[in-house]
């Protein structure tokens, strides 16, 4: 079976990387005047839940109805600040920078959604690539990012990082765990 | 496990993502001053506590984080609807007339 | 080959064998046995001893609705499992099961003393004695009574095993992979629905595996079934052996167990044991087939006694014959079909004894071509042998009297009472069932969910109606998930339609009084208990039910329920129905903590919430406690030292000269918008409007209820945007609560709340020399005293990292909290600590910190407050906006007990004799010469040793308390009455002077 | 009626048990009572029966919409224990215990009722703060209590995890030796037949739909399915279906319903000695004489009347049960169910007179209820005779809720700071 040789019997079949931080903002905004806060950030608002959208290595994910977090690249992050401070007068709104309250782990492999399904409860197919949502993993609040099929990313609170990527290691062994054991048995 | 409908979201996802936040079209009073003790007392814990269809609040916690109102029915614990803050108190008879048609 | 293994025979591999033990001895079974088919292959039938009588029990059946055969087992340590059901568990090479219950020995139970004395033993009996005398109940007949109840043992060591957790979403799941669910699966799935088929057993199949000699399809079962696998793999169903539905909830929610290494001899180390699977299931179809009902007569019970079905189990699917001279008594023709089937494999079959008068001719007819005797229109009245069944007796029955004996020997009688429909997951969902006279038994009714239920489970009979009704369920449980069904045709050859009367205990010419003919095999439940519940007024067949204990055995009443609601409805003298059906609850088979639990355990319990400062502390020795969520450093001893001596060593550093805190745990919001100052007043009771941007101030939120429910300093950064901080434990609450006023009460508000609790570390300097040591590192705010009064807030930099400063103070002393971005926190907190070594900085923790601000009467949210404190009590009517109209919990600060005299308020509390701690949590009275129980006045909150002032001191809230000040109260303690005087709550630098710096 | 004793079951087991007598008649309702009990479970039962015997009122019925016991007298975790913190709880659960000790002989009925002990364990700084205020206080009130080591902890429950490395060390635990649990069923039973054998009718399968007030708004009676009943005095104490009832007769009630379960494992030997209750951990364990462990776990979230209950809660429990008791994972769930317990804001029971004239009610108890059932049964009992409360009831009253009086041992027990 190719599927079994490309396994990893320590690691698992799903790539797991702690990613570099990145400038990331907690914004939120009424309706009025939305669109020209998006544009003095650089970036599109999507106004539904879960979508995203990206512009010169800026996103926006769309998390409630008035919610948005915002990435940017760290060199940026003062000029977001700027430019989101001359908006305020005309457009209240709020950003709050939130870069070091998470962390992000990023997972790729064919298993990755089986994997998360190991704390996910949601219905991960009805949040096709190039969405997002916040959601809860293991009774944990994170932000999940669907990249590709087999590609997420994965926000959570600092404080709960470790747990959660100890939780998706245990599952990405067992995984490894029950490919070997088809393999014997195939 | 609930499946419950985030009006916000406009997704049916599992009770995991929601907490309950107690019965619904409750409002605080606009000058609780103006209030005699009892009065306060009907609005701090009196609650209609219904065997059937109950109006109550949920928040999507760990979701879009908005409150918002539903319609369960509390010996079946089935949803019949749930809708955003500020909007009307939905009808009972047409919820259930709904309901029975399914 | 061991002497009841049929040569090439059942599914097992006759080419592997598989040693295993019991009770110590060695035996042979084929790979695919189970426990229970490999025993009864080498001719053992004696497993285990019932829960009352410790009566001999033997194998009753082939399924997970095992009754006797229960064992323990064991793979090496850690890995011991009391009351394992043989019938389900797989044998591999070095399995060791031992028997339960008895002592010595299985064979010589001295428990089976009971047995004798079975007449004592009745229904409900020791709800009529043990009464007397008094104390004897729990030194003496409850010891015994519980030890002589009980089945296995329990395991002694932590389980080495892990368990695992998925969710899964499907179109259709379909639980119970027989004829029915396998065709209901594949019209499911071509319709193009997403399919999950679930099966307890190691494989698919179900019915069929035991009865190979249908034609389906023109293909022999097997075969038909290989390629119906082959096929639903093709069609991308997933398939799930080893997988029991073990619970029906909310809106086809399902949890499921998926067994992965019991049957293994080797697994791989991280290969979990169980897996817990929670489906949600657009729709779910449920074909769970029927069980097979014994027969209530004397002696039913003995090893060697089993279910006319379980045997054709034996026989085909294991190929093991369950004795050599087989007896079978039947109500139903199932049995006979078994019974040819083993005469066919080269057994002797005795007799055919069938209860009903006129079985088929066809039947009759197999039966003499094979010469089996057949008695018609008989009754069972006793068994013998002790051990294992040796003879049968029968009689006749004409018009309800019961005629001579006869007795047949025997090693082996099959019995079938019929069959009744497997309903448990559909009652999870408290669907409803109606009873049907014609099959008596309940069928599926109203449905609370969305589920179809196939086959047997609604009653039908014979495989081509069942795989007919399973294929078109799977297309209506398509259509309704919104797809195109297709549904086909079944043609079965050698189908074995057949029918059968139901029955209460069969009639007797034996005093009725004497029969042991059981109901609930494992709890010991005879009909003539269920007659005499009845007799006693338990009329209700949940009251039954309980009385007797019957159905409460681990097979949920599988077996028993529906024989014990008739003999229950005929004492009653109603029809069954109306006395009503136990409500079946989950789980469908008793599931090990472990599956429940999933990763749950261990380190995965629950999350430790760390700060970014927590590993310097591990590195520097700190003891940690648990606070909330989080894990805090409670203080840092060093060498020799307890925790009094660190506390007190690090409270007079800091006083002295320089402690350094964690903080970081406290909850932080950032507060923005144009209302943000209106949003404040409304939630805190403090005025905020006036405060200036670049100021703070502490902050008391309230309950509505007018009770404190948290506190901490706020700062405003800007007109618009402020900086709160909440206790630690109550970050989360604190949010939901303000979102809740925000978004349901105040939506008109034009303001925003983010939690920023982990985006800062937070860093608190404490002592007369915390600004020498900050200053250098600060950039962009002026440190001196005038330029940052106490009380002010700054963004600047520190250290090079942008900062959140405060000037604050929780110690009484010059005080600082520095935030910085969580990942500079402990490159901060470095920095800090050795630009600090000039000034013997000190680190310290939460205990040092209680202390100091105890000294200062700081209350602590939660300790010196407990609910049911409003800001008076706690002497904090200062925190309280006097000129304001409204804010959260207001309007109750008047209700009449509330502002009546006689409440407790937080005073300060000095011992006599300063070297005496009070408990925190001791109770004050004010007349220490009453007798119990005393009026107490009121408890110790807060107490602490001061290094500071030399001697102890508390905080209490005491009954009028400030009132009592300069009295004296007492704290009657068990190790003596202590006497103390009532103080101001600030014990030191009542002034503030030491602000001033 | 028979009396039962070792003496009566020899010589019915010599005639095949064929001349026990019903334990209690299937009433049907006659058309007036002087008191009619709402809510057959030991809390009614026990009410009819301290009317019987100890204040002379036989003309009682008490009405059940289904079969007796089957509210969650027969769905609860059977924990008995009387440590509460506040002089009136400790008093009500005092009294109950007191009363619990001699039930067995006083009805003639085994209640199975077992003084095993139940321990408390503290997990961190407050919880042994929290439980400090509750032993010293139980002290000075009479109430045994006491501090045990998590050495003495484990000598006292060996099955217990002690290990400082825990996510929740053991760090004590407050041990009350009175306390224990009983038989639930047997409670209800031995207070219908002792109650019956009084003159009680035990009206079952009779729902009462609405509670009839007379001109001058005092109370007339109840309606049932069977009719109407009329009544001078009527008790309410139906659990978790109070409010809907009490509704019907203009009282507003502040109670919710939530639904609770429980859980039992497969009976093992006996390895659990005594009660054992985790607050932090929420982890609540005992072992039946059956064998079976038995284990409580929290309310759900919402309100319900479905006795349905989630999976999640569920998990969450077992996981608790594990992490304290790691040797049970291996140990199989037998059987979950559900009860409806109605909870009041502060948690604590309303039991006193209403605003109704010769209206009466026992709710609010809880998860607590069980425990104080011979206890609450009194002093209901003496509140509905006197027309008014017992001083041990006295504290118990509606208007509390509007004063702002509470009685809030959950609160005290507050929250980590």
């Amino acid at each position: 079976m190719s599927k079994a040789s490309k396994i990893n019997p320590v690691r698992g079949p799903v790539q797991l990387e702690v990613m570099e931080p990145v400038a990331r903002f907690s914004l939120r905004v009424g309706k009025q005047g939305r669109q020209q806060l998006g544009q003095a950030l650089g970036l599109e608002l999507p106004e539904r839940i879960g979508m995203r959208s990206s512009q010169g290595g800026r996103e926006a994910l769309c998390l409630g109805p008035d919610e948005w977090v915002v990435l940017a690249p760290e060199a940026e992050r003062e000029t977001l600040f700027t430019a989101a401070l001359e908006a305020y007068a005309e457009v209240p709104h709020s950003l709050a920078e939130i870069s070091d309250r998470e962390i992000t782990l990023r997972l790729e492999g064919e298993r990755a959604t089986d994997l998360l399904t190991i704390a996910c409860p949601r219905n991960l197919e009805l949040m096709p690539p190039g969405s997002g949502r916040r959601t809860v993993m293991g009774g944990i609040q994170v932000v999940l990012w669907r990249d590709g099929q087999d590609a997420y990313r994965l926000d959570v609170w600092r404080s709960f990082f470790d747990y959660i990527h100890s939780l998706l290691e245990t599952g990405n062994r067992e995984f490894a765990a029950e490919a070997q054991l088809e393999s014997q048995s195939a | 496990m609930l499946l419950i409908h985030c009006p916000y979201c406009d997704e049916d996802l599992p009770e995991l993502e929601f907490t309950y936040a107690g019965e619904a079209h409750i409002d605080r009073p606009a000058d609780p001053a103006s209030l005699d003790d009892e009065a306060w007392r009907n609005y701090l814990f009196i609650r209609s506590n219904v065997k059937g269809p109950h109006y109550e609040r949920w928040r999507h916690n760990h979701g879009c984080a908005r409150f918002f109102n539903a319609v369960r029915d509390t010996v079946s614990d089935r949803f019949l609807t749930t809708y955003r803050v500020g909007e009307p108190r939905p009808d009972l008879e047409s919820l259930i007339g709904k309901e029975g048609r399914e | 080959m061991t002497a009841f293994r049929v040569a090439e025979s059942g599914r097992v591999r006759h080419d592997r064998p598989v040693e295993f033990q019991f009770d110590g001895r060695s035996y042979q079974g084929l790979e695919g046995d189970t426990l229970a088919s490999a025993l009864l292959a080498n001719g053992v039938h004696l497993l285990g001893r019932s829960f009352k009588y410790h009566r001999p029990r033997g194998i009753l059946t082939a399924g997970s609705e095992e009754p006797n055969a229960l064992v323990g087992t064991r793979r090496g340590p850690g890995r011991y499992e009391p009351n394992t059901r043989a019938t389900v568990q797989e044998i591999w090479d070095g399995l060791q099961a031992e028997s339960q219950n008895r002592y010595p020995k299985l064979s010589f139970d001295l428990g089976a003393i009971n047995d004798r004395l079975y007449m004592l033993f009745s229904a409900g009996f020791y709800y009529k004695t043990f009464m007397w005398p008094r104390s004897f109940w729990e030194r003496v007949y409850e010891p015994l009574i519980r030890r002589a109840a009980g089945l296995g043992k329990a395991p002694q060591e932590p389980d080495p095993d892990h368990y695992a957790e998925r969710h899964l979403h499907t179109d259709i799941l379909v639980v119970g992979g027989g004829p029915a669910g396998l065709s209901a699966a594949r019209s499911a799935a071509k319709s193009g629905a997403r399919v999950v088929l679930v099966d307890e057993s190691a494989e698919m199949g179900g019915h069929l595996l035991s009865e190979p000699g249908l034609v389906i399809d023109g293909q022999p079962a097997w075969d038909w079934l290989a390629g119906m696998l082959e096929e639903l793999r093709e069609l991308g169903v997933r398939v799930m052996s080893r997988t029991t539905a073990i619970g029906y909830y909310h809106q086809n929610f399902l949890a499921l167990c998926e067994r992965l290494s019991d049957h293994l001899k080797e697994a791989p180390a991280d290969l979990p044991r169980e897996r817990l699977w929670q489906v949600r299931a657009g729709q779910v179809v449920l074909a769970q087939g029927a069980l097979e009902k014994p027969l209530v007569f004397d002696g039913n019970d003995r090893p060697g006694v089993m279910l006319a079905g379980a045997a054709q189990t034996y026989l085909h699917r294991y190929g093991v014959r369950a004795g050599d001279r087989h007896v079978v008594a039947t109500s139903h023709d199932s049995a006979w079909h078994a019974a040819f089937d083993l005469s066919d494999a080269g057994s002797r079959v005795e007799a055919i004894v069938d209860t009903r008068a006129n079985p088929s001719d066809a039947l009759r007819e197999a039966a003499r071509d094979r010469g089996i005797r057949v008695l018609s229109g008989h009754t069972v009245t006793g068994t013998s042998g002790r051990l294992r069944v040796n003879a049968v007796r029968v009689n006749p029955v004409h018009d309800g009297s019961v005629g001579p004996a006869e007795t047949l020997g025997c090693d082996s009688l099959l019995m079938s009472g019929g069959w009744t429909p497997s309903l448990h997951l559909f009652s999870h969902t408290k669907g409803t069932l109606r009873w049907d006279d014609e099959s008596d038994a309940f069928l599926p009714d109203q449905q609370a969910e969305a589920c179809h239920i196939a086959g047997a489970g609604r009653g039908l009979w014979g495989v081509e109606a069942v795989l007919q009704d399973g294929d078109l369920r799977g297309a209506e449980a398509a259509e309704a998930a919104g797809h195109k069904p297709e549904s086909g045709a079944f043609q079965v050859e050698n189908d074995r339609t057949g029918s059968g009367e139901t029955h209460r205990e069969l009639p007797s010419d034996r005093k009725p009084g004497r029969a042991r003919a059981f109901v609930d095999y494992q709890n010991d439940v005879t009909a003539k208990d269920i007659r005499l519940a009845v007799r006693e007024g338990m009329k209700s067949i949940e009251h039954v039910k309980r009385y007797t204990t019957n159905g409460m055995a681990t097979d949920q009443g599988k077996l028993s329920n529906m024989n014990g609601l008739m003999i229950a409805a005929d004492a009653v003298g109603k029809a069954p129905p109306q006395v009503g059906l136990t409500t079946f609850r989950p789980p469908y088979t008793p599931t090990t903590f472990g599956a429940f639990a999933g990763y749950h355990r261990g380190d995965h319990f629950e999350v430790v919430r760390k700060t970014p400062i927590d590993s310097w502390a591990e590195e520097n020795g700190a003891v940690f406690e648990p606070v909330s969520q989080w894990r805090r450093a409670w203080y840092f001893p060093r060498q020799g030292e307890d925790m009094e001596a660190a506390v007190a060593r690090e409270c007079l550093a800091t006083r002295k000269s320089l402690g350094i805190f964690d903080a970081s745990t406290l909850g932080k919001i950032e507060i923005a918008g144009p209302d943000a100052v209106e949003f404040m007043n409304r939630m805190y009771t403090n005025p905020w409007t006036k405060l200036a941007p670049g100021r703070c101030r502490y902050g008391l939120l309230l309950g509505e209820d007018g009770f404190i429910r948290d506190d901490g300093v706020i700062g405003r950064l800007s007109d618009d945007l402020f900086h709160v901080t909440t206790t630690t434990g109550g970050a989360a609450r604190v949010l939901t609560m303000m979102e809740d006023y925000l978004q349901t009460e105040w939506p008109d508000l034009n303001v925003w709340l983010t939690s920023t609790t982990e985006q800062w570390a937070t860093i608190a300097l404490n002592g007369p020399n915390a600004r020498r040591v900050l200053e250098p590192f600060v950039e962009g705010q002026d440190l001196s005293p005038e330029a940052f009064v106490h009380m002010s807030v700054a963004e600047c930099r520190v250290a090079g990292f942008p900062a959140r400063l405060f000037r604050l103070s929780f110690t009484g002393e010059l005080s600082f909290e520095i935030n910085v971005p969580a990942r500079y926190g402990r490159a901060l907190w470095e920095k800090l600590y050795e630009a600090g070594q000039q000034y013997d900085v000190c680190p310290y923790g939460t205990e040092t910190m209680h202390v100091l601000r105890a000294e200062k009467g700081f209350i602590i949210v939660g300790q010196d407050t407990d609910g049911t404190v409003t800001p008076d009590d706690a002497g904090m009517s200062w925190a309280v906006g006097k000129k304001k109209t409204d804010f959260v919990g207001m309007r109750s600060l008047s209700r009449p007990d509330l502002v009546a005299p006689g409440r407790k308020q937080l005073v300060g509390l000095l011992t006599e004799d300063g070297s005496v701690r009070l408990d925190e949590g001791a109770q004050v009275v004010a007349d220490p010469n009453q007798s119990v129980p005393m009026a107490m006045i009121g408890h110790v909150s807060s107490s602490y040793h001061s290094a500071t002032l030399g001697r102890s001191i508390a905080l209490a809230l005491l009954k009028d308390g400030r009132n009592l000040k300069g009295q004296e109260v007492y704290v009657p303690l068990p190790s003596g009455l202590h006497k103390a005087r009532v103080t101001d709550t600030v014990f030191y630098d009542p002034e503030g002077e030491r602000l001033k710096v | 009626m028979t009396r039962f004793s070792a003496l009566s079951l020899l010589k019915n087991a010599m005639t095949g048990h064929k001349d026990w007598e019903p334990q209690w008649p299937d009433s049907e309702p006659k058309q007036e009572y002087d008191v009619v009990i709402v809510g057959a479970g030991g809390h009614g039962l026990g009410a009819a029966y301290y009317l019987a015997k100890e204040h002379g009122i036989t003309n009682v019925a008490v009405i059940d919409k289904g079969w007796l016991g089957g509210g969650n007298t027969g769905r609860n975790t059977t924990i008995i224990r009387s440590n509460y913190l506040y002089d009136e709880s400790a008093r009500m659960y005092d009294h109950a215990l007191d009363l619990w000790e001699g039930l067995s002989q006083e009805l003639n009925y085994n209640v199975m009722f077992s003084q095993r002990g139940v321990m408390m364990l503290a997990h961190n700084v407050h919880d042994v703060q929290s439980f400090h205020r509750h032993l010293h206080s139980n002290r000075l009130n009479g109430v045994d209590n006491q501090w045990l080591t998590p050495e003495e902890a484990k000598a006292y429950c060996p099955p217990l995890n002690i290990s400082k490395s825990a996510r929740y060390p053991v760090m004590g635990a407050a041990l009350q030796r009175r306390a224990g649990t009983a038989r639930h069923d047997a409670v209800a039973w031995g207070y219908a037949r002792a109650a019956a054998a009084r003159g009680v009718d035990i009206v079952q399968n009779c729902p009462v739909t609405a509670i009839r007030r007379d001109s001058n708004g005092a109370v007339e009676g109840v309606e049932t399915a069977r009719g109407f009943i009329r009544a001078k005095k009527v008790a309410v104490s139906a659990a978790g279906h109070t409010s809907v009832l009490m509704d019907t007769a203009g009282v507003r009630l502040p109670l919710e319903s939530y639904p609770l379960q429980a859980l039992v494992s497969e009976p093992v030997k006996p390895i659990f000695p005594c009660v054992v209750m985790s607050n932090t951990v929420h982890a609540y364990v005992s072992q039946s004489d059956k064998g079976e462990l038995v284990v409580g776990a929290g309310t759900d979230q919402y309100t319900s009347y479905s006795q349905r209950g989630g999976l999640p809660h569920i998990q969450h429990t077992v996981a608790a049960v594990c992490e304290v008791f790691p040797i049970f994972t291996r140990m199989r769930m037998l059987r979950k169910w559900g009860g409806i317990v109605d909870v009041t804001p502060d948690r604590s029971p309303i039991l006193n007179k209403t605003p109704v004239q010769g209206l009466y009610v026992n709710c609010g108890w809880g998860t607590g209820g069980f425990k104080a059932t011979p206890g609450a049964a009194n002093v209901l009992a003496w509140t509905v005779a006197r027309d008014e409360p017992h001083p041990i009831n006295a504290p118990f009253h509606l208007d509390r809720f509007r004063t702002g009086r509470l009685i809030d041992e959950a609160a005290a027990a507050a929250v980590a700071h």
